[in-house]
């Protein structure tokens, strides 16, 4: 058989200044707001105190209105791409399977909107959310998920696997917790390459125990790795309560016994989330170490699939392992009604321009059901290739 | 209603939770209950969250825990999903596998690891669509390896392995209900006794839980073309020791073994038993189908090209008797 | 092939009061005083007082004279035998191999003292001293480090592996960090049966990063495990020091991500160690959980076998990755000495007497060397046995 | 004075991190240092802490920080010791194995697991003395594994193992120095390809690492009877596929395959060979000798009683030769 040689890698610094996410430091903010052409509105520096009276003090006073606008387009994409999901789930014959991540959004968005495009994310089985707001695309991630050829993994993976190592993305994983370790090997490899990128890992609640976290808090503690673990603390692993199999409340504890810094941070309000991941972000650049961020959240639909769930109508009810009520108590605290409530009372939007943008991702979603739909299904022989860089395996059911 | 596999299972379990009142169980989601209509089993309702014990998603405590638990006297049941199976691996093999041997008999692990096989299943990727996990295991000195294709093995072969002192990995495969009906009452299918499912003269088939279904209707196409295949599920896969002898017989008289995993091919766990016939009858054919190298694909269209079925089963089967 | 059938466990509860090892309580003590015949010293409360002032408050006031010698003897016994088993090993032709646990006697005896003879011990590869501490005896274990026939295991384990149930030694074990999983499994089973036993897990610096450790202290913290590690940093993890490779100073603070409380003690010091110990050991008794307790010290030889040692002296020198000079400054903090220091100011022991002691010692190490050197070897065949609990595996080799 | 195994190795690992100033190596305890003369090689002096990395123990972290590292494109080799092989053989399985091909191609694990292998030493216990082990790893679907028996192959099968874009399981076997000298430049043996070490043609013998040196003993007793053995030392475990028509065509050739495995005997790495001849080559006849399957006993007398050693594998081929 052939084996295919690596070429020798290059090493590919990318400078400190060539950012393209939304890193405006505090210091910078006066600066850029010099630069800023007409029509886009910043928040005045009042609102910033009030923010930080709300949220803690230092960051969303360097987001751009239209940063802002993105956020909240970012998550309105995720819940209306998912919440589609889930319908065509209930009307039958879905090629795939998916953990929806509705409920959840503002910590994936909170996160991404921290990070640069060059920056890493490792992903869980419930990552879609990590996925969009890092940038995939919404036709081809549904096209996988259906398992169609065009899809981001051609079709062999599926929901659990979409990858996208050109946006950073090294892939949902279904081993859970596996992501942090692969983040935290991602970021001795940028110590390696001498290069000023994150890498971040997100898990839920049941991600702390297997020894995945364990090593990566470990190394990246020991060696100052420019690693981020976001724990997205939902109460739940499948339907046991993470409080009966745990033996601390705040599962951001559990970086303290590596020397971590642990935060803990509201997980249905995204400048809060922003807020911390902002501040780890720039200490990790700037070499000062990892933080574990942990987020309280809550799914709003059940561990996997739609079940308790109904074609158009929001949450899943009826689920033997939770009440109705703690749903609705957390529905009640939908991020995205309650940032855009923010965004429409300091008037980085109007109510209109908030439905319109609805309007829009709405399109956008029907329009990536459609690209899906009309993708064609993987050739049967291809099974046999991408197990190796080169050539196929051969077959053995003849 | 006949019982499921699941069902039986858990009716093994509670007939020994009733016999030993130490024997626990850890698990971690796989909820111990069934039930349909008036019948019904919830084991942590009856026994009690100590000793029916959800977990945290750390297979390695749910292993080693049932370990330490069981060298001091507590008999465990280890219960962890399929895309886990591995993660308590260095546990089974540098541990429950060597230790009693290590302490010159000493040390005992009166433990079950009660591990959920996935399937070949469509629409999964490959993390969560394996199998042939089993023959990893039937590897490891120490260990016993058991692996029940009906209900009735399924419940038979769970009283044998609770109640064996040694360590016992047994298998659950996801197959459909089929074979005998399951007795309420406690009984054993022993350990290491394979099963002849069809008599037959002309071919030797091997094969078992994901594989049964497909062999049975293999069997029934050969027989449509006169051909009288002889069908035996080892049950057993380690120690092979008891099972060997049944499979040599039946290969002695019809010269022919083909044999077919769900698994991967290489190691698959019929490379051993062929590679043990090979041995023991000089001059036989054989035939060795298996799932290629490769992880699974979730696009159906993939899967079923490298999937094993009845249809290349018989086919694979004439073929061999042309041989 | 036969499988041999368990008997039903039957639940055997051993009552609190059937104490047969040190387990005076500080309400028992003037209880205790009473029934103490002649010749047997106490430490006086002015003793007691000063011992509080310099090693904290609880409990050694609850030790006799007697208990006091009986831990400076276990101490002697662990440094002589592993001393005379460096002298063998140096002279050639041993039969077997050592990890010397000379220069940390204080954690193994201060540990054990605090330990009833029904308690279990799971112990690593630097485990003789924690065996000596438990009741291990000295032939048997000398027997099987050299293979022989007659010893602990019959010869098939060695050093690595000796195991003795009847005594509560779940057994050393070759694989670091495995004994802290099995000891909170142990505990588990305690939790089941109902007793009030106690599971102590001994491991090294090294111990902390594989999943054993993580796992353990999960679910004791979770359920409340009668669980106590004992974490003996001496620094090295073979050459490596912890200080490389791990983000904290003290491990014991691996313990408070668990929510476990975390205890740092002098490991040269056996009172030290027993008072925390003995105060674990209570806590965890009356069902209040588990402690880790971190017990800093140093290993005199290097980390396997005898180099740098020469015969009839004491300590390893001229290794690569340690100066003489640390060595002499630990060996300066000998914990023998300063015991005996300790027992001979306070009384409870004359020079003559301590010297004495000695001499019998020696005594019993001469006694069992000689008993392990005329025991005989196991037969071959006997390699096919114990695989299962009946029967034997063919061979394979002809 | 010939380099050694170890020596070779390093060498292979300077060369290629010279060549890539990427290439990082974690590791534990094994220092990757060695000399004699006025010949040494100090990597970490060489190559600086972050690139030659000594860790925790902590194999989960070794394997799985230079999985990450290397799916970024920072080339890896993560060494671990023999008795701590399989902790992280889930990271292996579910991880390097699987995603390039669930990712459709995408991710890609240039890393070399180098695992330290064990023998079956006297005066170890089980858990530091076993032997075999690679066959648990060239199971796994995606994973190339490799295996040294001469300093020569350590070195150029290490170039190999490092230049490939696909993981590598690289099985270091202690073995004495034995064969062609060890060029100073690098050099490439490639993967998938197995030696005849002697040709030969009344019987086919396969065997590797620690039963090489037994073998060539073996081989030169038969001569000695006017018995011409054909030795074939695979090097490459998985895939086989580039093996394979070497040894089927030596044993059409012969008629006879006679295997020695210093690894017990269920699943031992030959098993597979053996099955896989006997499907390609009927009427073949064949011999297999391996450990039993139980751990190795510290005690020599026992462990000597159970060990295949190469007056035992010459008389099993004279054995087969007269069958
Ligand atoms: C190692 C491992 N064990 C078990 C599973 C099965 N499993 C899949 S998701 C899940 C629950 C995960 O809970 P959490 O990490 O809190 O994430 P959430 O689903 O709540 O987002 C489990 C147990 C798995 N995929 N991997
Ligand atoms: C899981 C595992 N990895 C590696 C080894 C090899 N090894 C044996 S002892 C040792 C060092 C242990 O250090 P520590 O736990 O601090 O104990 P110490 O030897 O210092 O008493 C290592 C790395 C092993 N036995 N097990
Ligand atoms: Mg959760
Ligand atoms: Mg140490």
């Amino acid at each position: 058989m052939k084996s295919l040689t690596r070429r020798v890698s290059k090493i590919k610094t990318v400078p400190q200044k060539k950012r393209d996410g939304p890193g405006i430091s505090r210091r910078s903010f006066v600066k850029s707001l010099g630069g800023i052409g007409a029509g886009t509105v910043f928040l005045s520096t009042g609102i910033a105190k009030r923010a930080a009276a709300q949220y803690g003090p230092v960051y969303t006073d360097g987001l751009s209105a239209e940063q802002l606008t993105d956020m909240y387009t970012t998550m309105l994409k995720i819940r209306l791409w998912e919440t589609k999901i889930k319908d065509l789930i209930l009307a039958g014959g879905f090629r795939g399977v998916a953990h929806l991540y509705v409920g959840q959004e503002a910590i994936a968005v909170g996160v991404c909107s921290a990070l640069r495009k060059d920056d890493y994310i490792a992903s869980n089985h419930r990552g879609h959310g990590h996925l969009i707001a890092k940038g995939g695309d919404l036709g081809k991630m549904l096209a996988e998920i259906t398992h169609k050829a065009t899809g981001y993994c051609k079709g062999y993976g599926g929901s659990l696997h979409i990858t996208d190592i050109s946006l950073g993305i090294l892939g949902m994983n279904g081993v859970v917790g596996a992501a942090h370790l692969f983040a935290a090997g991602a970021a001795y490899g940028i110590k390696v390459k001498g290069t000023d990128q994150i890498a971040v890992s997100f898990g839920g609640d049941g991600s702390l125990q297997n020894s995945f976290f364990t090593s990566a808090a470990n190394a990246a503690s020991a060696w100052k790795l420019p690693w981020i673990a976001v724990i997205e603390n939902n109460a739940f692993q499948i339907w046991v309560r993470s409080s009966d199999v745990y033996g601390t409340q705040d599962l951001a504890r559990r970086a303290d016994g590596f020397g971590i810094e642990g935060r803990v941070v509201d997980g249905n309000d995204v400048l809060s989330v922003y807020n911390v991941a902002r501040y780890a972000v720039e200490k990790a650049r700037a070499g000062n170490g990892p933080t574990v961020i942990e987020c309280k959240t809550y799914r709003w639909y059940d561990h996997y699939g739609a079940g308790g769930a109904r074609i158009g109508v929001d949450g899943a009810f009826g689920l033997g392992y939770r009440s109705d009520r703690e749903l609705r108590d957390w529905m009640a605290k939908d991020p995205i009604v309650r940032f855009r409530k923010f965004l429409v009372s300091e008037k980085v939007l109007t109510e209109e321009r908030a439905e319109e943008i609805v309007a829009e991702v709405r399109q956008a979603v029907e329009d990536a059901a459609k690209f899906a739909e009309a993708q064609p299904v993987p050739k049967p022989e291809d099974g046999l290739l991408n197990v190796f860089a080169e050539g196929s395996v051969p077959l053995h059911n003849s | 209603m006949p019982k499921s596999m699941g069902y039986a299972i858990l009716e093994a379990i509670q007939g020994e939770m009733r016999r030993d009142k130490l024997l626990t169980l850890f698990y971690e989601y796989q909820t111990p209950a069934a039930g349909w209509s008036n019948r019904s089993i919830n084991l942590e309702a009856e026994f009690g969250r100590t000793r029916v014990r959800f977990c945290a998603i750390d297979e390695e405590w749910i292993v080693g825990g049932a370990m330490g638990m069981s060298m001091t006297g507590v008999p465990a049941i280890a219960h962890i999903p399929s895309m886990a199976t591995f993660i308590p691996y260095e546990l089974m093999f540098n541990h429950a596998g060597k230790l009693r041997h290590m302490t010159g008999g000493q040390a005992a692990f009166p433990m079950v690891l009660w591990a959920d096989m996935a399937r070949r299943w469509a629409f999964q990727g490959g993390q969560h669509a394996d199998a042939g996990l089993e023959s990893s295991y039937a590897r490891l000195a120490g260990l016993k390896v058991v692996i029940p294709s009906t209900p009735y093995d399924a419940k038979g072969l769970m009283v044998s392995a609770i109640r064996d002192v040694d360590p016992v990995v047994y298998c659950q495969y996801p197959v459909p209900s089929a074979g005998p009906e399951v007795p309420d009452e406690p009984y054993t299918v022993p350990i290491g006794e394979p099963a002849i499912r069809t008599e037959g003269k002309d071919i030797t088939i091997v094969g078992y839980a994901p594989q049964t279904a497909e062999i049975a209707r293999a069997v029934e196409e050969l027989k449509k073309d006169g051909i009288s295949a002889e069908f035996i599920d080892p049950r057993t896969l380690a120690p092979l020791e008891g099972v060997m002898p049944t499979i040599i017989e039946s290969v002695k008289k019809t010269g022919r073994l083909l044999t077919s995993d769900e698994g991967s091919y290489t190691f698959c766990n019929c490379a051993e038993i062929i590679a043990r016939v090979a041995e023991a009858v000089p001059g036989a054919k054989f035939k060795r189908l298996a799932f290629p190298d490769a992880p699974a694909p979730g696009a159906p269209e993939m899967l079923n090209y490298m999937n094993v079925d009845a249809t290349r089963i018989a086919a694979a089967a004439r073929r061999l008797l042309k041989a």
